[in-house]
């Protein structure tokens, strides 16, 4: 191969990975929170969340990794709403997260006006620099794309490992599966399905916080409204490319990162069409590529629907 | 509309002005600096103002409704989409004075006020265009539209006469707001080989500045001088003086002159400008400096006329 | 002293009682019958002790300890095991994975399959009960499925096994087997609840029954103190009628429904092989087999629900082959299916909109273009009277009806219009004694008004008591067809269900 | 007593939804009073504003009713906003292609032509759920985002006003605009359409044995396939009425309020058309009946903004915490309500 070409992929797979890592994150989480039956549109919500309060706490303390867990919370706090409504209260999910969808581009925005009021100063904080892996990142291709990123890419490389051990070397996975699959008989085995679904909703929390925290502590180092511009809404779109599988959400990130970091270059080519015809391409390949992968992804057949204890 | 009988009682007493903004107050750039603006107005005449942010297509007819209802003598709408229903409303309340910037609307009391981006724009491509070493550079777009290309299209212009081989990259991202975008957008130049950028994207763009500043290139910022951003990337920036603007046509309906039609704004009213250059004074060469200083005053004195394409040439 | 005793049990459901202040004593190493009506309050009564559904009022003590569980996992631990009328197995797990669901076995969370496979197959083989632990439950047939409750509970080591309905899907000699089952346990020193409504089966292996009618007990006696007759008068409240099947001379001016050489072949399993049939007007055809031997392939196949591969069907002439379910249906041919709450209901509709599923295409129903609701009740409230449709209104999702009300409905609206053919699949699948001799004798009313019937049915005694002919089906294929008659030789009907042909087939032939 | 404790509940959920405004109010700095009293006349203080909610609630319905209808066959119509804007393109390329027609032709034909524009972004999801089991949430996510590209294109090429530089259509012909009600104000005709579509999609759903159909496929698929109903049939028709619906809210927006085509002209009624049909049950009444509540609240609170300086992310923090206290309605008032 021809070092140009070894180059340009190279820098294709660097700039997929940094477009993929935050929905890398956010769709492992969703995948967790669905397959045990919690279907969680709020995906964006818990992202922005993230985004949010890991730049607040980061900017105040001037310490990235006190962001980082605010970040984490702030998930939490957005999925455990979701969570209660959905599992408590029996709520229709996917009403609940559209309306934190809502609430939350609402609040966030609302919060950031608060605290910074109306200026044209922005305000900032430092990123998470890139940490090279040594030996790793000495590998062709690939190193550099993967093994001297920051530490978000690092988290979600370890996400998807533990996430597929988690779903498919452990009880716990047996576990998440039978409370999405059958709820009733989970239970009548002894299961706790609330509790489980609790913690499906804990971690979906925890990593879309993550996925949002990485937006401003991985890319940005500011915050501003709406930042994470309909990512979340992608991250479902993974989850469902992915079919919930840790590595299929990976590819499928990859993918979307793939076609965007392909968008960008096609344009600097300077072809005289809409820059629109460039914009739709990953939305496009979403479509193609789900046309190509037909045969039944299979939804977790209690996927939306809360369980009741007196209900047959 | 129910308050059309108060239009006149309030003449007398403070003048009541409105502005319409598209997206967020606070986006340090677009909306941001014609907040600025109205405040700017409001100390300087002691006007009663308001505003509205985040005005979308579908509410801005109502928007200009409710204000003239109540009784705003001018009522100001920041960008081309608020141009048609500024004339709509305008026919309803014609002892009111309505204004849109950026659009080509126009009617009895209603004008469009142009800023002549293009000037600062081509200025920007001069700079950019003599700091490159590699012979790339880059620029960012928000949305494809006129006011922005115009901007594009003559920063290329003026990259190309100090360098007629510079290879200049650009990309629409397609959001104003989508701030990861713009950065994923600059990096992908970065990555070609750009090594200074220059952006028309709001803050979709200072995602591109973060980026620049990331890799250690030189960037130029728009709409404000967006040096405190980062530091040591933003060489210059062009600013659009909207105080200037809307106290041109408080001026203008205070003084009883305020026509309808389109006005265009630029250097020459100090509506475009372009800031100081911060810690690259030293850096930038003299000679540049030079061209930079002669082509402005150029357009000033109306010697040179910066060319407008509005339809992008990629 | 008594192992368990439930006192006072009350529970309501949206305002209606369900158990009634209900008594229920079980004494260490036996086994007990719980009988009742469909709806009398049986299921509920074993969930409430098993956690699954919380008590209005009422004591429940466990070796003489009051015990409240609130989930079924405290019963667990108390070693109390219950398997339901619906299975509670996760059908994309496999065997293994269901028997150690919601357990902390060694190792956990990083199960040792290979460890724990062995200790069920020990389990299960000490009893008999033999499983591929490593199969999906989706590819098991009912009763394999029922097997693995079974060692589910024993894995868990339950004292009490709670059964709902245990027998109702399987075969006689599986029948039997699960009975040697029983017994072992018994001898084990387990106990347990058998919920069933089959009375012979009681008086065979129980010690002592209990019965329950709307939700109160009637009775609680020593099965060998009491007889069949009293049993059933107990529990409906009347004497049942015998089933008096009439020799009808069948129409011989129609062709009936006609099979000729059937196969189904889905990705590459022959569901059904060269099946040919034909039914005469007035005839009820029985076909005999384990559940899973192409039963379900076969109606399927006969209402254009799955498309044959091969082989031509046709009704009184007119060949349906390529018709649509629509098509058939309108010929003239109703669909009882072993699956009512899958297949036959929208367990969510009402009672007169699931009537709907059958005549919104029926013209008479249509009043220009829309539905004439006005009717439709009318139609609905006539059957649930005809019926005898147990239900507090016309507008109670089906979901809240009894099993055995269910049933009636999809009955009624299958019968209705007189249909030239009928295709019941378990028509009596988990019917209390009342209602299966009501849907029985609708059958056999259908017979004799001209009614092609093909009845499939894992119950031996149902397809003997109603057909006319009897085939036995295995692997898809039939075995051999015979008219039933008094001397029909039971045994090697049970063989040929087992696939085993060759010594049978001259001499009943 | 049944009947007050709902009524409680929801005036529950009022009191906390207010207090929550007026922590958020306080907040921001600014007078409560004056927000609240800005807040009921930007809904109520003129006639012009009043008829700002019912143009806002046109969408909503229309949208709201095409996501209800979806949901009945299981179809989950996560698409509306791009279906929308499929209807938007294809009133003003009909208008401008029929140019000569009169108003009494060209209207009905821009409507239908909405409709199959909108239903085709639809059905092509539908499809792909009903044939290949393609999830329709993402599809019909993916094909918003298309569509919105595809109006980017169109206004700066073939669709753009000739005359003009910026990314708008001309302004339609006359015969293509729908009629305003009062000149004074925007309220146009397409409150009819949108009123005469509640009755149709009211009668065609509980009525007829299409819609019969269509719900029986929605609550179960298998035993509707067991008694002859087409599956197939019946989610790619509901997805079809569904978009269709949505491209008429399309049509009306373009011919009733902008009289050309820009982007921009939905502020994501696509996206709160699905909190209008799950608030409203999926039943036509109650699409309308929410569909009001939401118009009322923006309106209400662009009138907050514009006269009280509170910021209109405000309206989206509420929508949303009302959304969520209705969801936790049964819970937080278990005490008030009668057991189920
Ligand atoms: N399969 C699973 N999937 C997801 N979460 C699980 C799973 N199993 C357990 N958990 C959660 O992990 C947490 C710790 O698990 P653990 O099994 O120790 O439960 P626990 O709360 O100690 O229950 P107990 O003491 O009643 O057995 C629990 O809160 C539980 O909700
Ligand atoms: N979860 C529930 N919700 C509403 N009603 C219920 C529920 N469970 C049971 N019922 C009602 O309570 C009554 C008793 O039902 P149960 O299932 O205990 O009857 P059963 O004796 O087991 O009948 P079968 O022989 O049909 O199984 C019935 O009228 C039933 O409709
Ligand atoms: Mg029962
Ligand atoms: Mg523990």
């Amino acid at each position: 191969m021809d070092s140009g070409f070894i180059a340009l992929v190279t820098m294709y797979l660097i700039a997929s990975v940094r477009m993929a890592t935050p929905l890398i994150l956010a769709g492992l989480g969703e995948a967790i929170s669905e397959k045990a039956g919690i279907l969680n549109i709020g995906v964006e919500a818990i992202m922005l969340s993230g985004a949010f309060f890991s730049f607040i706490v980061a900017f105040f303390t001037g310490n990235l990794f006190l962001g980082l867990l605010a970040g984490i919370m702030g998930g939490i706090f957005v999925s455990m709403i979701h969570g209660v409504l959905s599992i408590h209260c029996k709520a229709n999910q996917t009403i609940a997260g559209l309306a934190l969808n809502f609430m939350m581009m609402g609040l966030t925005s609302f919060l950031f006006l608060i605290v910074f009021g109306q200026t044209t100063t922005l305000p900032s904080c430092s990123v998470f620099s890139e940490v090279k892996i040594p030996l790793l990142s000495s590998i062709p291709i690939i190193g550099s794309a993967l093994f001297n990123q920051n530490i978000f890419v690092y988290i979600a490389l370890i996400s998807i490992v533990l996430t597929a051990i988690f779903f498919y070397k452990t009880e716990w996975g047996i576990n998440l599966h039978a409370v999405g699959e059958h709820p009733q008989a989970a239970n009548s085995a002894g299961l706790n399905v609330f509790a489980i679904r609790y913690f499906a909703c804990f971690v979906n929390g925890v990593l879309g916080g993550l996925g949002g925290a990485s937006i401003t502590l991985g890319q940005l180092g500011f915050f501003m409204e709406n930042v994470t511009s309909g990512r979340g809404y992608i991250a479902l779109v993974v989850v469902i490319l992915g079919r919930r599988n840790p590595v299929g959400i990976f590819a499928a990130a990859m993918v979307i990162g793939f076609s965007q970091a392909l968008q960008y270059n096609l344009q600097t080519l300077g072809f005289p069409i809409p820059t629109q015809v460039f914009s739709m391409f990953p939305y496009v390949v979403a479509v193609i590529v789900l046309f190509l992968s037909i045969g039944k992804s299979i939804d977790p057949s209690a996927l939306g629907i809360p369980f009741e204890r007196n209900k047959r | 509309g129910s308050g059309g009988a108060e239009e006149t009682s309030s003449k007398e007493q403070k003048m009541k002005v409105a502005l319409l903004l598209s997206g967020p107050a606070n986006d340090q750039g677009w909306n941001a600096t014609a907040l600025e603006g109205l405040k700017a107005a409001e100390s300087k005449y002691g006007l009663e103002t308001t505003y509205s942010e985040n005005v979308g297509v579908a509410d801005t007819e109502s928007a200009y409704n409710d204000y003239a209802a109540r009784g705003y003598d001018l009522i100001i709408g920041h960008g081309f989409q608020f141009g048609d229903p500024a004339v709509r409303v305008a026919e309803k309340f014609p002892k009111l004075h309505f204004m849109a910037t950026e659009s080509n609307s126009q009617a009895e009391n209603m004008a469009s006020y142009v800023m002549s981006c293009e000037q600062g724009g081509y200025l920007m491509g001069i700079l950019s265009g003599s700091m490159s070493k590699t012979g790339k550079i880059g620029v960012i777009g928000g949305i494809e539209q006129p006011s922005i290309v115009k901007e594009l299209e003559a920063f290329k212009l003026g990259a190309k006469k100090v360098n007629p081989d510079i290879v200049v990259y650009e990309i629409y991202v397609n959001s104003f707001t989508d701030v990861s975008a713009g950065k994923d957008a600059a990096l992908s130049m970065i990555d070609k080989g750009a090594d200074v950028l220059y952006h028309v994207a709001n803050q979709a763009g200072t995602g591109a500045i973060k980026a620049a500043e990331e890799k250690g290139i030189l960037a130029c910022g728009n709409s404000y001088d967006q040096n405190s951003i980062a530091p040591n990337t933003v060489m210059c920036s062009t600013v659009y003086n909207m105080p200037t603007v809307i106290l041109t046509a408080v001026d203008a309906v205070k003084n009883g002159t305020f026509k309808g039609g389109i006005t265009h704004l630029g250097m020459k009213e100090k509506v475009v400008d372009i800031s100081s250059y911060h810690s690259f004074e030293s850096k930038i060469p003299e000679a540049t400096k030079k061209l930079i200083e002669e082509t402005k005053q150029q357009i000033i004195d109306g010697t040179f006329t910066v060319p407008v394409i509005e339809k992008s040439t990629k | 002293m008594a192992l368990l005793s439930m006192k006072n049990i009350c529970k309501s459901f949206f305002g209606k009682r369900a158990n009634n202040r209900v008594c229920f004593d079980l004494m260490p190493g036996e086994i007990h019958a719980l009988l009742g009506e469909n709806g009398a309050g049986k299921t509920t009564l074993m969930n409430i002790l098993y956690g699954i559904y919380s008590r209005d009022s009422g004591v429940i003590l466990w070796k003489g300890q009051e015990v409240s569980f609130t989930s079924p996992r405290e019963a667990i631990a108390c070693h109390i095991g219950m398997v339901h009328q619906h299975f509670m197995l996760v059908p994309t797990l496999t065997v293994s994975q269901n028997i150690t669901l919601g357990l902390r076995e060694k190792g956990y969370p990083f199960p040792d399959r290979k460890a724990l496979n062995a200790t069920i197959t020990e389990v299960s083989e000490k009893y008999g009960l033999e499983i591929d632990v490593n199969a999906y439950i989706s590819s098991l047939s009912v009763g394999e499925q029922q097997r693995v409750e079974i060692i589910k509970l024993l894995y868990r080591d339950a004292e009490l096994l709670i059964l709902d309905e245990p027998t109702a899907m399987l075969t006689p000699q599986e029948t039997e087997y699960f009975f040697e089952v029983l017994r072992k346990l018994r001898a084990d020193g387990r106990s347990v609840i058998i919920i069933t409504h089959r009375i012979p089966e009681i008086m065979s292996i129980t010690d002592r029954v209990t019965v329950l009618r709307d939700g109160c007990n009637v009775v609680t006696e020593k099965t060998s103190d009491i007889t069949e007759q009293e049993l059933s008068q107990y529990m409906i409240g009347r004497q049942l009628n015998s089933i008096q099947r009439e020799p009808i001379v069948p129409d011989a001016g129609r062709e009936g429904l006609l099979l000729e050489d059937v196969s189904l072949k889905e990705k590459n399993i022959k569901g059904l092989d060269s099946i040919s049939l034909q039914i005469a007007p007035g005839e009820i055809v029985g076909v005999a087999g384990v559940d899973g031997n192409g039963q379900k392939e076969l109606v399927e196949v006969i209402l254009g629900i799955r498309k044959q591969s091969s082989g031509k069907i046709g009704l009184d002439g007119l060949d349906m082959s390529s018709m649509s379910v629509l098509e058939r249906k309108k010929l003239g041919i109703g669909y009882i299916s072993d699956d009512r709450q899958q297949d036959g209901l929208v367990m969510d509709m009402n009672l007169t909109d699931n009537m709907l599923l059958k005549t919104h295409t029926e013209q008479q129903f249509i009043k220009g273009g829309l539905i004439n609701a006005r009717l439709v009740w009318e139609d609905t409230k006539k059957v649930v009277e005809e019926y005898a449709i147990k239900t507090p209104d016309l507008n109670t999702p089906l979901r809240n009806l009894s099993g055995g009300n269910q049933q009636k409905l999809i009955l009624a609206r299958e019968m209705a219009g007189d249909p030239k053919a009928i295709v019941a699949h378990q028509p009596t699948r988990g019917l209390d004694i009342g209602a299966t001799e009501f849907v029985q004798q609708q059958l056999l009313q259908r017979r004799s008004k001209g009614c092609c019937i093909l009845l499939i049915s894992a119950d031996l005694e149902e397809i003997l008591l109603l057909s006319d002919r009897i085939a036995v089906i295995y692997k898809g294929r039939f075995m051999g067809i015979f008219p039933n008659t008094k001397d029909l030789n039971l045994s090697h009907i049970g063989l040929m269900m087992a696939g085993r042909t060759s010594e049978v087939r001259e001499e009943s032939l | 007593m049944k009947q007050s404790g709902n009524v409680l509940s929801f005036l529950g959920i009022a009191i906390l939804t207010l207090g929550i405004s007026i922590l958020l109010i306080l907040m921001v700095g600014s007078n409560v009073n004056q927000a609240f009293f800005s807040f009921l006349s930007g809904i109520f203080g003129s006639f012009y504003s009043v008829s700002e909610v019912l143009v806002k609630a046109i969408p909503l319905i229309l949208t709201g009713l095409g996501v209800a209808v979806g949901a009945r066959s299981g179809f989950i119509n996560i698409g509306a906003e791009g279906q929308l804007y499929m209807g938007a393109i294809a009133v003003t390329c009909m208008a401008f292609w029929l140019n000569d027609l009169p108003a009494i032709l060209m209207i009905p034909l821009v409507i239908l032509g909405g409709f199959v524009f909108g239903g085709v972004w639809s059905v092509i999801p539908g499809f792909l759920k009903a044939r290949f089991g393609i999830s329709e949430v993402i599809t019909t996510l993916m094909f918003n985002y298309i569509a919105i590209s595809i109006v980017g294109i169109l206004v700066r090429t073939i669709l753009k006003d000739p005359s003009s530089s910026l990314p708008m259509s001309a302004f339609l012909p006359d015969s293509a605009t729908l009629p305003v009600f009062m000149s004074t104000t925007r309220l146009h005709a397409g409150l009819l359409v949108a009123l005469i579509s509640v009755v149709l999609v009211w009668i065609l759903v509980w009525k007829t044995p299409i819609g019969y159909e269509m719900r029986a496929v929605g609550l179960n698929p298998r035993a509707s396939k067991c008694s002859g109903i087409s599956v197939y049939k019946n989610i790619v028709l509901s997805s079809l009425i569904s978009g269709g619906l949505a491209g008429i809210a399309g049509v009306c927006e373009v011919s009733g309020l902008h009289h050309k085509l820009l982007e921009g002209i939905s502020p994501g009624y696509g996206y709160i058309a699905i909190i209008v049909a799950l608030l409203g049950k999926n039943h036509p009444l109650g699409v309308v009946i929410s569909a009001l509540g939401i118009a009322a609240l923006q309106v209400g609170s662009l009138g907050m903004q514009r006269m009280a300086g509170v910021p209109t992310s405000i309206s989206s923090i509420i929508m949303g915490v009302v959304v969520l206290l209705i969801l936790a309605r049964k819970s937080l008032f278990r005490r008030l309500l009668p057991d189920e």
